[in-house]
């Protein structure tokens, strides 16, 4: 695959020179510059909210820092998580004395090393508390939900978490309403081809000509099935009736979020959108700030997702707060 | 006999040395379940450790104190996290301390492998490098100098790998292919491994014990 | 390549359906809805702005029309002209009695019938100008430049005629801002890997897996040169060179646009931002508003694009009026 | 003789059964160095126009504008426009009259020549569908009846494209392969003469006349 880059081991840090570049409101902090900061002080008594993970994957996650969203965001390589040190590089920066929430994707190595970073900051007077991205539905049972992936749907819970420390809410405010976000979240993606990270010598994973794969995860984790392409039409309707299978009690508006996983252009999330809203109306559900684009990508993977995010009156209003970032702007 | 800074010195030079051949290894046993780079992060770790001035600490916990800080830039991986969390727990172990009898090895490496469990949420038998240490607490128990020790400690890595080379992975990224698992080596039980018998043939062979 | 599609023959009003669901201030309008405009109604004595163009390069065309954007916008096939009917639509719903601006890019058959449209719509007393987006310097030599195809820097001319127009401006005068824009802009592409129109049997071109094409247009029209794949800071200090050498006279300050033609990942853009911004620093200019992400793309075509347009007062005055639209927000 | 609503209305209806075998043709011309759509195009225009009541049209030239009105909501290419240019055209002309002379054909042609012209912004010689609008003019120039103009076009077209299947593109989509075009008939032009040929040939076998 080729790519407009340059050695592959300057990737992740002429990004993030370009990236802070073009957005004068990030700032690369920390001894090695992996963690992402507002440039704008961190004001004294807020709740700070940081995130993290691996590069590759942009707007996620350094995209997403600013005001009502992420204040902070460690990074490591390509699809590798950020060292300890970055994630307590964020987490220092995100400390404006009222404790930081950690808000990420379920996954192994940055649930390590955020822990040992929490630890750290602890020893430094820093509280700090857990909140894991699990919306990915593929990735086991709802008896399981807890063993998910964090996927697209992430980006909700970083809107609502943003906007309720923004408010002056306090730490564990700001970790439920995170929590809560998450458990109403349900992601489900499709691949239709790979990407490969810089200078590896082949694609992350393969897929037929004429194949997709089903359930799919950010990486090219294993999903559901893998079969012969069908229509866009038939695909949604799987996912949003796997989605609905998991709809919370009483759920009567929905956040939408049509997820591009990177090649895969805005004409084809329109189609998709299309039928996602019809599906949902017709199960009487009332979408809400409908986003559709690439928000969680994997480099050049095709494919898409289709995240749900099940409303009640505080998460709506939460993500109806203004917001901005290099890549969301609300209000 | 007693371990020392110098021990630990030494042990972190033979364990660099011993990458050079082991990264293509360890990449290898990676790359057939998981992403392919276990290989190349412990030799980055190993090498943060290497350029680390132990000898010259104030004592032994500071020195393993000083090596957790240093890995804790360099690696963002989960076996490197979780070295990083043995580290740390040798460092609180040793705290203040010039020494620590051999005969304290396997209750350090019990120790480590506790902190290890609680930070990788990881049970025993789930087939990692977990496992790897409680194979290798016992094996040490009871050894008084450092050549019985090493010689324990291969004799133990070499049962335990072959113990549980026939099993399924349940955690790590092989975890999502457990039956593929079969058959093959974890990488991070299989990277202590072969960092133990790199260690264990130098002492036993003389030539600059570990001690 | 695998799509995500439906029947082929109804992508588009599939597309156009989805667009319009997810983004309620736009509206199909027209007999055969082939003309997007913009929900509210247009405000009486403003001139409306009006562009058009083939599907497959979403955002454009139809994802500028917004507040302080274009008014209305007529579209084709994938990669096909608008048709007379659809342009006349398009002008007839940017019709605020103050006369319209059909604002495209030079291509001969959208050409043809834009200004068949205007006569229809001199017919009926709406007075027209045109003026076309002819940004691409790979296409033809500075003196031709009036031949040059129109590409991802037309968005620059949207925003300063949108914005002059919104400020109650008279026809010559958006009309001449939109000149004055075109004339300030220039847009150099490299192109990777191939798109393919929904229901066609092969790609739109090919191109083997170690090359690029230095200067291709948008629907695979040939470009300069065609090599091996260079590091992309070779390739940005190129492709800046033969900008800069067309600089207007005294030009000091430039808005950039670093565009992804569709699969080419945020991260290779701010890469590619990173040395653009570099260079533009050495040759002492001054960058303001840069935009970095897919603006002008041909579905999953590879490659990317930089446009610079030269500032003076003016047009970096309108550049910074506020202005929305589903994919571009200012203020 | 002359040519009424009647004429056109037959003519249509005979372009439009030929489409059935000239799409791919046409299609396949345009694929060597353009987009590969021009047969496709034209048969929708065409099937477009034959879906018009144009045989109860007010008059001719209101025949025409009909023809023009019902082709400009049916494409978007560039010789669809150049063809409704062509129906505005003759409509203009023929404004408020029953019927056109057959004598007065080449004149239409020629004011359509001159008119796809302006549009298209193309000068003769280029290699488009103009040059053979400009062979047909004059091909028919005093022909006074259906037959004898029907041959005369025949014989014009066949001419025209072997005058320039061996000059370059310098219009269109295929003038960005100017030297490629050479040897290669232009797929406006081809369109033109394969449409003349099938009218022509029903034409002089007498079937039906055009008439
Ligand atoms: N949660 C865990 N608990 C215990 N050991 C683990 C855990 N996750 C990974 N490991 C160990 O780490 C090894 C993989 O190391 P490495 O390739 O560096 O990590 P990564 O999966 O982040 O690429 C596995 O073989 C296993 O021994
Ligand atoms: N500007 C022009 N002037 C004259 N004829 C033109 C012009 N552009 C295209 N043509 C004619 O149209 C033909 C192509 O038709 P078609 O395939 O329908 O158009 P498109 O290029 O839009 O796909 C060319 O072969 C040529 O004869
Ligand atoms: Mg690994
Ligand atoms: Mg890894
Ligand atoms: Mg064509
Ligand atoms: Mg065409």
């Amino acid at each position: 695959m080729k790519k407009l880059i340059n050695d592959p081991a300057n990737y992740v840090d002429e990004m993030l020179d370009g990236l802070c570049l073009a957005h004068p409101g990030l700032v690369r902090v920390g001894d090695d510059r992996r963690a992402i900061a507002r440039s704008t002080k961190m004001r004294q008594g807020k709740v700070g909210v940081v995130s993290g993970g691996g590069s590759g994957h942009l707007p996620l996650f350094t995209g997403y820092v600013g005001r009502g969203l992420l204040d902070a965001c460690a990074i490591g390589n390509v699809f590798e998580g950020p060292t300890i040190n970055s994630c307590q590089d964020a987490i220092a920066a995100a400390n404006g004395g009222a404790g930081v929430l950690c808000l990420f994707g379920n996954y192994g190595g940055d649930k390590m090393n955020f822990e040992m970073a929490g630890e750290f900051a602890a020893m430094d007077g820093v509280e700090t508390r857990t909140v894991l991205g699990t919306d990915d539905i593929a990735s086991a049972k709802p008896e399981e939900s807890q063993k998910r992936r964090g996927v697209a749907g992430l980006i909700f819970a970083y809107k609502t978490a943003g906007a309720l420390a923004e408010q002056g809410a306090r730490l564990d405010e700001v970790a439920t309403i995170a929590q809560k976000t998450v458990d109403r979240t349900r992601t489900i993606g499709v691949a239709l081809s790979s990407c490969q990270i810089p200078g590896a010598a082949s694609p992350n994973f393969t897929i037929a000509d004429d194949e997709i794969e089903f359930g799919m995860g950010i990486h090219g984790e294993p999903g559901i099935w893998r079969h012969k392409i069908r229509p866009a039409d038939e695909l949604v309707d799987e996912m949003i009736s796997l989605i609905l299978a998991e709809k919370p009690e009483g759920a009567s508006r929905v956040a939408v979020l049509v997820n591009s996983l990177g090649s895969t252009p805005f004409e084809e999330l329109f189609i998709l959108y299309r039928r996602a809203a019809q599906r949902l109306d017709a199960a009487g559900l009332t979408i809400v700030n409908p986003l559709i684009g690439p928000y969680v990508t994997s480099m050049e993977m095709g494919g898409a997702s289709i995240s749900l995010c099940f409303l009640d009156d505080e998460t709506e209003s939460l993500l109806a707060a203004p917001a901005e970032c290099p890549f969301w702007k609300v209000g | 006999m007693a371990i020392t800074l110098a021990t630990l010195a030494d042990a972190i030079a033979r364990a660099n040395a011993a990458m050079s051949s082991l990264t293509d290894v360890l990449n290898a046993a990676d790359a057939k379940l998981g992403d392919g780079d276990t290989g190349t992060m412990l030799a980055r770790l190993i090498g943060t450790f290497a350029a680390v001035d132990v000898k010259n600490a104030e004592n032994l916990g500071a020195g393993f104190m000083a090596l957790a800080k240093a890995g804790a830039a360099s690696t963002g991986s989960s076996l490197g996290t979780l070295i990083i969390t043995a580290m740390m727990t040798a460092g609180k172990a040793t705290a203040g301390k010039a020494e620590l009898p051999w005969t304290d090895l396997s209750g350090l490496l019990a120790a480590i492998r506790y902190a290890a469990m609680a930070r990788g949420k990881a049970e025993l038998g789930a087939k990692t490098i977990i496992d790897g240490l409680d194979a290798l607490a016992s094996g040490v128990e009871g050894k008084t100098d450092a050549a019985s020790a090493a010689a324990a400690a291969e004799k133990a890595m070499d049962a335990v790998l072959a113990e549980f080379r026939n099993r399924p992975s349940a955690m790590g990224r092989a975890r999502m292919f457990a039956e593929k698992s079969v058959g093959l080596d974890d990488p991070g039980m299989l990277a202590l491994a072969e960092i133990v018998r790199s260690l264990a043939k130098t002492s036993q062979h003389g030539a600059k014990p570990v001690a």
